[in-house]
């Protein structure tokens, strides 16, 4: 296990396996990661994967990021243009095979909260929206929902408020689809019976006990869990040279 | 063809209280920030904001006091973290703002530039949002006529004015945009009035040399006003980066309660004494 | 009066006028007439018009027509394309003045015909069938239908198949909406309480029995029934110019 | 991204006997013409073809005998007059031929694109075609939810596959449309499958200097094969213009019963004994 290996690019590799090869992937707003993870992917085991940016460029020959995930630098060199309407019709047709969304609050069925902490009538935390979430969650073959603060604050036994729908919250013709939790300690999903989140990958230098004393229910534990891969030199240099001035960073402070 | 070519301020008086208004891009990209300050100047009230992924743009005429309701899928700073003047005063209860989703929004504006009273979407079944958005009556339940699926009608959104920069505009009104047009064609389309504050005029004569390359066509525009650096501090592809330093330096202001010396500064542009 | 003027250009005229300036007016498939009206209509009293091609270039600098409507060239130097669908959402929006439809039968509520003749199982003539017709009859608030053979089997007290709906087969709504009928020997409207079919303007050279004759119900004439406007010189060189080929006569073979 | 570049030979045996298949173009432009005539070198059958308004494409297939069903806007040879095959097997009721309307079919090609089962359009009411319609099933009266307005849903057409003839596509299937593009990018996003037949194949690093150019993207095409005068005798802007001596040609074969002699001539060129 290599635990000098910073949290963010841990965090990026494993959210960059999480795509296959010729997976049609998007990345929305205020999504530093995803945009590493989805260059990772493509100059690593996804080469074919068809890149659709938030910045509405198609496969484009990316060579670094900005504070902004919709920044039109992000487009370089692009093969096209794809407007988000149009990504969103893609989903619609079940042809948009993953997606990556954010919350603030995660619970044991998978349910997202992006909305609001506290009550709707008069919100302690007015959080800033939704985004996609309530409409890619159910209908996306494959959400990676990545969290950069592993607590028990994140990790709640039930949302606030249902921003993105868990298992509990879906009709059963979308319960075949895929959440992943990616966190700054652990890779989750809910691969069970109950379809309860459950820890399939610890980060190096991280216990499960660990990670369950910092989630706020009976986090489940994979039958099968294991260390979470860590990435190559070549990864670590690629993230390093993509992002020279660390906004990965940011979400971590 | 009808010149359609006017003064910023004279552009900005076609915006009315309490207007259901739009604005062109996206974040921190070709927003209309030029007219978004002459909005302030003009200090309109109980504005009704709406768009997909806003910024700076609702944030700054949120601080300014000229909103009413905003409605968005997302109104945040990217990684510079929450828009202070709307979490300030949408806690205190000063804005209201209660829908949070993006595809709704779209679809909305969709329908009403397509002419259509709704337009179905998939997706938002299960979401706390539906259950808002179907007490404030913009989406509602449907079974699919031929296949009795369930579906979300999403109302049609249109607005009373749509406010886009652009990169390049003939007198007339026949517009270019150049890069992501995010959703700007559409709310065009689906808007009562479109004004178009642009980077550049150029002739009637180079618009006809690449039609391919007119992103709006005269006839849905109402106004066209010369604005260099409109989007400032927001990009404008092709033409400037988004200044981040400024932006950071308007977070800076508001989290110190200078935000009226902000708008002193930079709006108003007044000398302090 | 003057009976030596073409049939076509006067009825391409009496087309121009029913453009107002300002309006947006779009043109369909197999339309020689319809163009060349436009052509007209800009360069003479509705220079502010927007001209929507069939052939989706907007405000063309058309300076000859072809066999067909569709011809890539009629855009010449076109401001913009504008796609058939996204004239139609136009339409929907109710921002689409002025539309030009053919028709194989009217009669005398401005119902049209372009699908068959005979009986649907089994028609005498398959018609090549209603383009925008269905769509567009009753939701434009002016539809100037033209006609190149006034006869008593074109005009029919009742069409065989209504492809286009008149005013018995619109909802009040949709009763507002203007429907001018041009053929080769008259202007009908239906601006009378009953939106029965009148004569508005005679052609130079017709009499009003004439054209009742060869109507096969009872055509009404207007109370200020007058002769057809004839174009000026000028009018008259521009379409010689535009259809050097004579592609307008085609119609009246 | 992935190589799709083929023959025309291995395209066309993606089009299934039976098949729903929809061309691009419209009437004499761009319609995919050596395709077709592959259509018909390979014997296809009870093809049930659907279009806004085609011309010699659809009538060439009908008459050679690979067609069940036809569904239309309007299919004519626009001034020349009646598409001879077309109206032949019709009247003979040789070929399936009811609806007849532009929009139900736009709308219906736009709602498979979007993902939706149907989509409302206006008009139609009061038109017999919608009555036949709603005996075939693919148009019903509907009330908006929110307005109770009377709309008509029209059920999406999503096409077995989408033929279309471009001008450019590199070798993963970036395609460059230029000029009109028709419905030919909703019927690609519509489609199940999508072959584009291009007059040349540029490089991918071409297609990245200009992605504005870009039509429709890789991701959504199966197939491309380079086709020079592919669309003959259809025009194709910015290479050719329609061959209007050549279709007039076509129709006086058809007139004058030498039909099999056309397509031993320009299809099968065979020699003819």
């Amino acid at each position: 296990m290599n635990a000098s290996i910073e949290k963010p690019d841990l965090m990026i590799y494993a959210m960059a396996l999480e795509i296959e090869n010729f997976n049609t992937v998007l990345h929305g707003v205020s999504s530093p990661l995803p945009v590493l993870a989805m260059s990772v992917a493509r100059k690593t085991h996804a080469p074919d994967m068809a890149y659709i940016s938030g910045a509405e460029g198609v496969d484009p020959e990316l060579d670094r990021i900005y504070p902004s995930s919709f920044d039109a630098r992000l487009n370089r060199n692009a093969v096209a243009y794809f407007g988000l309407h149009e990504a969103f019709d893609l989903a619609q047709r079940g042809e948009l095979d993953v997606m990556f969304l954010g919350a603030a609050q995660v619970d044991r069925n998978g349910n997202t909260n992006l909305s609001l902490i506290g009550d709707i009538e008069n919100p302690k935390v007015q959080l800033p929206g939704g985004a996609a979430s309530a409409f890619l969650m159910p209908i996306t073959p494959k959400v990676v929902v990545w969290v950069t603060r592993h607590s028990n604050r994140v990790f709640v036994e039930e949302v606030d408020f249902v921003t993105g729908q868990g298992y509990n919250h879906r009709s059963e013709e979308y319960k075949a689809n895929e959440i992943v939790v990616i966190s700054n300690l652990a890779v989750m999903n809910f691969k069970n019976p109950q379809r309860a989140m459950q820890i399939q990958h610890y980060h190096p230098g991280h216990t499960i006990e660990e990670i369950k004393e910092n989630t706020g229910f009976d986090l489940q534990v994979a039958p099968d869990a294991s260390e979470t891969p860590a990435p190559t030199q070549d990864v670590l240099d690629l993230i390093a040279e993509i992002d020279r001035d660390g906004v990965r960073l940011s979400e971590f402070h | 063809m009808k010149k359609v070519l006017t003064s910023l301020e004279e552009a900005a008086r076609l915006v009315q209280d309490g207007d259901l208004v739009t604005f062109g891009g996206a974040t921190f990209h070709r927003a209309p920030m030029e007219f978004v300050r002459e909005l302030v100047r003009q200090e309109k009230k109980e504005l009704n904001l709406i768009d997909r992924e806003p910024a700076m743009d609702f944030d700054l005429l949120i601080g300014a006091g000229c909103v009413a309701k905003v409605r968005t899928g997302m109104l945040a700073f990217e990684v510079f973290g929450m828009a202070p003047n709307f979490r300030k005063k949408s806690e205190k209860g000063e804005i209201v703002t209660k829908e949070g989703a993006c595809q709704p929004i779209i679809a909305g504006f969709r329908a009403a530039a397509m002419g259509l009273p709704s337009l179905p979407v998939k997706g938002m079944l299960g979401s706390d949002l539906l259950t808002i958005s179907e007490v404030v009556g913009s989406q509602t339940e449907i079974k699919d006529p031929f296949t009795g699926e369930t579906m979300i009608a999403v109302r049609a959104i249109e607005p009373d004015i749509a406010v886009i920069h652009a990169q390049k505009a003939d007198e007339y009104g026949n517009i270019r945009i150049e890069g992501p047009f995010y959703e700007d064609v559409i709310k065009a389309k689906a808007a009562k009035k479109v004004v178009v504050t642009v980077e550049e005029l150029i002739s009637n004569r180079d618009i006809r040399k690449m039609p391919e390359a007119t992103t709006i066509p005269h006839f849905i525009v109402d106004a066209v006003v010369e604005t260099p650096k409109g989007a400032y501090p927001c990009s404008c592809f092709n033409y400037y980066d988004a200044a981040y330093d400024h932006i950071k330096a308007y977070l800076k202001a508001a989290a110190q309660d200078q935000f009226d010396q902000y708008l002193d500064n930079n709006v108003y542009r007044r000398a302090i004494a």
